[in-house]
């Protein structure tokens, strides 16, 4: 089980994290990628950039969990997330999910958990900073709901 | 002595990323909460609001978690990331 | 909506689709991709290699109501399938499937969509090269269940 | 005239990929089918599979569907694409 993750200001290239995925991968036939990206700023004029804030340690910690219980949960042979912290522009990328399967369905699954659960377990805040102030933005019900969903096990 | 972190809006709220704080052990982190209150008046409504969230050493805890010499305990807003 | 399809004998790069998803799109946050590869065909010594064939016309025209009728049920701004045909290795890329949208859920949904529905309706049909023969691949029951679970619409 | 193709092992069980024929029109594809194997006996195995599927002009259809003149008409095993 091929599980890894990092905390970077850089960028990313999903080709790289693509073809690092199935370096040593000759099993998987399925192979899902997650991208999220800032949304386009530029349409509230007010909002110049983002900064992402973290708990560093506690926030590799949770990462590493959500992976682990991916794991367990589905037949997946790699999985690899990145969260870019610092300051980001409008639609930089922001967060990349990758797995690896023999199953399509596995690989799909383990993906979006592995979204829902970052989401709302890993210890990450944005802030919109803007010309009278910076505010931190508000957790979304929506994605209680969608994490809700896959339940205690 | 106990480490206190605090992030994000809370951290900017309160002014200060960081407490350490020597108190009898082991107690409860609402315990811990009460003592700090004491010391600091004026943090009452921001470290009592609802949807605040507790670390106690890097894992996710609660209010009614145990804390023992050393440990660190982190308050912090719901998280936002991705 | 860029909704797209390409069937082609040659080879395709994540990264470049990935950048033609979004060419246009800045409304989009949520990027799901999939890829599927043939299986290791070295772990069977007497597989040399896989052919695909399809129904030029119908092919492209069971694809294109694919992502018609994906772009009906999500939430989405832009869907592109990949298939290839003819000469295929163990390990090659063989379908490509990226969604974008505003949802991270509907881009979930509407890949794994196209993929059963594609797995299930699109005429391709895969052959075994071996040295005493060529053998076709049947169908799998699992992917008739994974397309029954969207129902009629 | 009807164009009726065959594909993938169907075609190489047969070995002929497309047949044109001559039929009055229109009849349904289990008509069509009927007058194919009454031309090739030795087809009627093949052609009547149960898993077999149906294409009228590049639309997947059912043994019932109607076929007028000039359409084009295609048999084959289930899809394995992917």
């Amino acid at each position: 089980m091929n599980l890894s993750l990092s905390i970077q200001a850089d960028d990313f290239n999903l080709q790289d994290e693509y073809q690092r995925l199935l370096e040593s991968d000759n099993l998987s036939g399925a192979i899902v990628t997650f991208v999220g990206r800032v949304r386009d700023l530029s349409v509230d004029k007010k909002i110049a950039g983002l900064f992402l804030e973290y708990y560093p340690g506690m926030t590799e910690k949770a990462l590493d969990n959500i992976l682990q219980e991916a794991a367990k949960r589905f037949r997946i042979n790699a999985a690899r997330i990145i969260h870019r912290v610092g300051q980001l522009n409008g639609l930089d990328q922001i967060v990349f999910v990758g797995v690896t399967s023999v199953h399509r369905e596995d690989a799909f699954a383990a993906a979006e958990f592995i979204m829902d659960y970052l989401k709302n377990q890993a210890p990450f805040w944005k802030k919109e900073i803007t010309e009278s102030g910076d505010s931190w933005v508000e957790t979304k019900d929506k994605d209680k709901k969608l994490f809700e969903r896959w339940g205690e096990k | 002595m106990i480490k206190v972190l605090f992030f994000a809006s809370l951290r900017e709220r309160l002014g200060v990323d960081k407490i350490e704080f020597i108190v009898d052990t082991p107690l409860s982190v609402m315990d811990l909460r009460l003592a700090i209150i004491k010391q600091h008046p004026a943090w009452e409504s921001e470290l009592t609001k609802k949807n605040l969230l507790i670390a106690v050493n890097k894992e996710q805890s609660h209010i009614e978690s145990l804390i023992h010499t050393g440990d660190e305990v982190a308050f912090f807003p719901p998280v936002t990331g991705g």
